[in-house]
């Protein structure tokens, strides 16, 4: 399954995608940069975190309008498998592939640690080696994570099972307490309509080994790779 | 003012202008004398500290590069070294703490990838007056804000650092930031001029007004006087600061550049002067391409303007196009501003004017050097000879553990640590708040790095020798407790005005302290920085705050030790010999209000044998844990073990000798409790005794909560749990 | 020449917990009349457009496109004349 | 009940790089009209004040206090009758 990694000015999680793809899961793995008018050849498309454009203006506002980002929507729009973490997310609901927008987060601060997250969905190309309502632990590192989307909005990424992950305590309670940003209902991801499109907020990619202190992030990637195999959509 | 003595007021002496004209053959014009000012500040011309400096052990088997560069190199084998460096930030944080500290780290990650190394994590060292007070809150909230965006969006992880509250840095608080990178032996860039006739050129962000003589600036004592006369602050701007690291460190995988010298203080009057002195050469740069953010700035004003994020590159030989394709890849600006030339002159142009012409080995070489006259100041001997036996010994240890786990200086860092992303890269195994150093895997490689920065400064008030050599060793311990041996130091040397008789005692006393420590742990001195005329509004100097940073190495990182207690069972060990070391102490400071004492007697050689064994009990894999026994003392140590571990222990301390507060809360160096499991005990034992450190067993871990016993009597008996609020939420709830 | 100014406010509906904060902090100093405190975000754009309703136009486009974010965001601007 | 207006700049001398970068990406955009942009703070803040004047010196304060860094930023304030 050949993975491709979009590459914005000011992207810092990249390589570590790259280093996850590449020794841990074992899957062919390019670089793609934000000039590149085509993104043909790859199964899924990475949107890593970090701060294109220097978070400057909103996160993600500037980002979404390189040439790479139509062809990403357009690879989206095709059913293809896309996940947009932290930097990626806030662009991927810039460029409208998912509802809602991003505010500070409550606290006015910088957050960075472990959170718990429910997963919410197994429904998806993203979670289907998790268990369902599994209580996991990943780290988050974000300033803008508060996730903001209108009650019609909440109401149809509910009805249509588009919650993927969401904070929540040991027990896998979602309660304020365990919200590390303020968000829309403890919301830490979502899937577009489609399901084959995720934004999250936490980062998969540094909890794929041991080393580092956990494995739950490479289920996201490992669930990925089972989907194409099993010739999802 | 000084109308007829312009030199005044940029911070030369009468006699320095003497000197200035005699070099010179004439009388300097404004251009000229502003780069004579600020290349002979004592920020960039070391004039005080350069004869003390020489003290320090430079040099070693694993030493590429030591003091003079960028930054010190050290080997760390299979063709890897790690480039490290720190650097102060003080005066520019007491200003605007936010850009200030930003700005500060901007500096640090510069001089490291500068030398073509991959920036891999950043730490920090802090000190403020107490946060009962709102400005020193705020301080201290824009501080840590400013260093977490801005390494956050490097993408470079901020992995260790202290924090100090103490009165004397109320108005001048330290902001000392370092960064280790990581390079290629054979891809380390250092700087040399190249030929003659090569171009000059600048990258980066555009030349401002900012910070004009920030340099001189910070070689001033701060007063009212010079806050409304400072330079127009820099403001960062850690997104160009990422498009540079990246796109110069292109520039050296290619092997584009024949020099690279990043712009910092004395911006670019100091690159260009020591990337020409360097070869001996000279230089011609035309103000007038230099590309500028603001409309009609003078000569004066662009060689001096400190404006940020912004590189010098001589390229090799025709290079130039391929170096301008990766900055225009990475949407950068080079202009070329000039080139080199042979007759060892800095010339500045204005178009076809001639605005300066300096030698440039009179800016880099000939600042004069001051040995100042030094004292021991009174208060040491009084400090020294107050009567601990007059404290009383009585107490309710439970208490006292209880309020010493909520000071300030000694509790969780979370509320610090937790906004800096120090995750990114995905190489941090022992993550802030695990354990006394952090520790790294280096991608490819079985091998870790462990970092850490250290300063005690009441024990370098109250004995700067010892004081120096305690901040050394307390480095060293922390990177052995998780399993590293020491390699080598970096500095930074933050005190008062050198010119008082009694700081500059501090300073060479503190100094020799250090080298002595260094010398005896092998842990040479590589790099380091020096901030002075750290001072009160009052003309009191801040405590004196060697902060040493130090790094280590692990051949095996699953190897690393952390600090938390893990099972039921295992066998706590005390290791070192144990002194009741109240003098200087936080307790002695919290209960009796006193800052006074004789300092518990440090040996650099009881700490080598200290370090060693840990060294080949954690390569053995024979701990389960292990802390060193810092502020607080022994019940301060288990405490944090017991809070980390989420698990009790019951500890029995009858065997040790000495009074119980010192017992309990002394800081004698050179210790470390270690969890065992049981079937290990014997072996552990037996090889601290072959280490010759002494080893005992004080108690075991178990249940939930932390029980210290002696002779039966149970002076502390504590929830976990609640010890763990009380250290974990101190600061938070002071900030909230 | 002209100067375009941009305010961008976050809509009444969505919750500002900057605002929020500072109006806390105004009444900690004391300030207890402040009701509200809203914070949004004023850009000043220089625009060398033939005539200012050339520049209005363009400018609009821009805030539609990049300077504010329709979710969360609504906009207003004037455009002066810039010597 | 007045309503108090707030527009932060950063001084003309202090680097912008939000600006920087914004106009940029507006080049690329194609709004190459686009000479310049500076980003500051719109802030709006609710007062239950008696008089506008009053209203305008408490506020002069507040901004001098808290809202604006003095250090690296400018102010400008309008009171407006608020229902
Ligand atoms: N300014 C800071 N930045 C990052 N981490 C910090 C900072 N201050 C403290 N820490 C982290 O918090 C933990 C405890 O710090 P400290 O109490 O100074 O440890 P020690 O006494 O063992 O040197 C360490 O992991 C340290 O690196
Ligand atoms: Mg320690």
């Amino acid at each position: 399954m050949r993975f491709g990694i979009v590459v914005f000015p000011g992207s810092n999680c990249d390589a570590d995608c790259y280093h996850v793809i590449d020794q841990v899961l074992g899957q062919p793995v390019e670089y793609i940069w934000h000039q590149e008018k085509s993104v043909r050849g790859f199964d899924a498309l990475i949107i890593p975190g970090g701060f294109s454009y220097g978070d400057y203006l909103r996160t993600g506002a500037i980002a979404r309008f390189s040439p790479v980002m139509q062809e990403v929507i357009e690879f989206a729009h095709r059913g293809g498998l896309v996940i947009g973490i932290c930097n990626g997310f806030q662009i991927l609901l810039e460029a409208g592939l998912l509802p809602g927008a991003m505010l500070r987060n409550d606290s006015l601060q910088f957050r960075c640690g472990p959170v718990n997250l429910r997963v919410k969905t197994r429904d998806s190309a993203f979670t289907r080696c998790f268990e369902p309502d599994e209580v996991i632990t990943l780290p988050i590192a974000h300033g803008e994570g508060n996730y903001y989307c209108d009650d019609e909005t909440l109401k149809e990424l509910i009805e249509f099972d588009q919650i993927a992950l969401t904070y929540c305590d040991e027990r896998g309670e979602e309660t304020p307490l365990s919200n590390p940003n303020g968000s829309t209902a403890n919301i830490a991801g979502i899937l577009n309509r489609g399901r084959n499109v995720l934004g999250m907020m936490p980062h998969p990619e540094r909890m794929a080994e041991k080393l580092l202190g956990g494995e739950d992030g490479l289920r996201v990637f490992a669930s990925m790779l089972r989907c194409f195999e099993e010739g999802c959509s | 003012m000084n109308a007829g003595k312009p030199w005044q007021e940029m911070g030369l002496t009468d006699d320095e202008y003497r000197q200035i004209v005699e070099i010179m053959g004439r009388e300097p014009n404004r251009v000229e004398l502003g780069m004579f000012a600020v290349m002979w500040s004592e920020h960039c011309g070391y004039k005080s500290s350069r004869p003390l400096l020489k003290y320090f052990p430079t040099s070693g088997p694993r030493v590429l590069q030591g003091p003079g560069e960028n930054a010190g190199i050290v080997d760390i084998g299979d063709g890897q070294a790690l480039v490290f460096k720190i650097e102060s930030h003080n005066h520019p944080s007491a200003i605007e703490p936010y850009q200030g500290a930003a700005t500060g780290v901007g500096g640090i990650v510069r001089d490291i990838f500068t030398m073509g190394a991959r920036p891999i994590a950043l730490l920090n060292s802090l000190r403020f007056g107490p946060l009962d007070d709102d400005w020193n809150r705020y301080l201290f909230s824009k501080v840590v804000a400013g260093i977490g965006d801005y390494g956050n969006c490097l993408g470079i992880p901020t992995v260790a650092g202290e924090v100090y509250f103490h009165p004397s840095y109320k108005d001048n608080p330290l902001v000392n930031a370092m960064c280790v990178g990581l390079v290629a032996t054979d891809e380390i860039a250092r700087a040399v001029a190249g030929e003659v006739g090569r171009p000059l050129l600048l990258v980066g962000a555009r030349t401002g007004r900012d910070g004009i003589h920030g340099a001189t600036f910070a070689s001033e004592e701060l007063s009212a006087e010079s806050e409304t006369r400072r330079p127009a602050v820099q403001v960062g701007d850690p997104f160009m600061e990422k498009l540079l690291l990246e796109a110069c460190l292109e520039l050296i995988k290619e092997d584009l550049a024949a020099g690279m010298q990043d712009l910092g203080a004395a911006g670019l009057t100091s690159s260009v002067a020591e990337s020409a002195s360097r070869g001996g050469r000279g230089a011609v740069i035309d103000v007038l391409k230099v590309p500028r953010r603001e409309a009609g700035m003078t000569p004066y004003e662009v060689m001096l303007s400190e404006s940020q994020e912004r590189m010098l590159v001589v390229p090799r030989e025709g290079a130039v196009k391929r170096i301008q394709e990766i900055f225009e890849k990475w949407g950068l600006e080079a202009a070329v501003i000039g080139h080199i030339t042979d007759d060892g002159i800095l010339r500045v142009m204005e178009g076809e004017e001639i605005a300066g012409e300096v030698p440039v080995k009179a800016l880099t070489d000939l600042c004069p050097v001051y040995h100042r006259e030094s004292s021991q100041p009174d208060y040491i001997a009084e400090k020294k000879n107050f009567d601990l036996s007059s404290i009383a010994e009585a107490g309710d240890y439970n208490r006292i553990l209880r309020e010493l786990l909520g000071i300030h200086s000694l509790s969780s860092k979370e509320w610090v640590y937790r906004q800096y992303d120090y995750q990114v890269q995905t190489n941090t195994v022992l993550v802030p708040g695990d354990a006394d150093a952090a520790v790294l895997r280096i991608k490819g490689t079985t091998k870790g790095v462990a970092v850490t920065v250290d300063c005690n400064s009441r024990y370098c008030y109250l004995d700067p020798y010892q004081g120096g050599m305690m901040a050394v060793c307390e480095a060293a311990r922390n990177l052995a407790c998780t399993g590293a041996r020491p390699l080598a130091v970096t500095n930074c040397l933050n005190f008062g005005n050198p010119e008082k008789p009694g700081v500059y005692w501090q300073m060479e006393q503190a100094i020799k302290g250090m080298a002595e420590a260094a010398r005896v742990l092998n842990t040479p001195i590589v790099s380091g920085n020096v901030s002075l005329y750290n001072e009160t509004r009052g003309g009191e100097a801040v405590l004196p705050t060697p902060v040493v940073g130090m790094v280590g190495l692990l051949p095996d990182v699953t190897r690393r030790v952390d600090m938390a207690l893990k099972n039921e069972g295992d066998v706590l060990i005390l290791l070192g010999e144990n002194r009741d070391g109240i003098g200087g102490s936080e307790y002695l400071a919290l209960v009796h209000g006193v800052e006074a004492g004789t300092l518990p007697e440090i040996d650099p050689a009881q700490e080598s044998r200290l370090i060693e064994l840990l060294l080949t009990l954690a390569e053995r894999g024979k701990l389960k844990s292990c802390h060193d026994i810092s502020e607080g003392g022994l019940a301060f140590c288990l405490a944090e073990s017991c809070i980390t571990g989420g698990i009790g222990a019951v500890v029995d301390i009858t065997g040790l000798r000495g009074r119980l507060d010192g017992l309990l809360f002394g800081e004698g160096p050179s210790r470390a409790v270690a969890s065992v499991s049981r079937s290990d005990v014997d072996t552990v034992l037996e090889m601290a005794e072959k280490g010759q450190v002494p080893a005992v067993v004080i108690g075991r871990v178990e249940g939930k909560r932390l029980r210290l016993v002696y002779g039966g009597r149970t002076l502390i008996d504590q929830d976990v749990n609640e010890l763990s609020a009380i250290w974990r939420g101190a600061i938070t709830w002071a900030m909230s | 020449m002209f100067l375009g100014k941009v305010y961008v406010t976050l809509k009444k509906s969505v919750l500002d917990p900057q605002g929020d904060t500072v109006r806390k902090s105004l009444h900690t100093l004391g300030y207890t009349q402040v009701t509200d405190v809203r914070i949004g975000k004023y850009i000043e754009v220089g625009l060398d457009s033939p005539t200012p309703e050339d520049a209005r136009r363009e400018l609009d486009e821009m805030c539609a496109r990049l300077l504010a974010n329709p979710v969360i965001e609504e906009y207003r601007l004037e455009i002066v004349k810039d010597e």
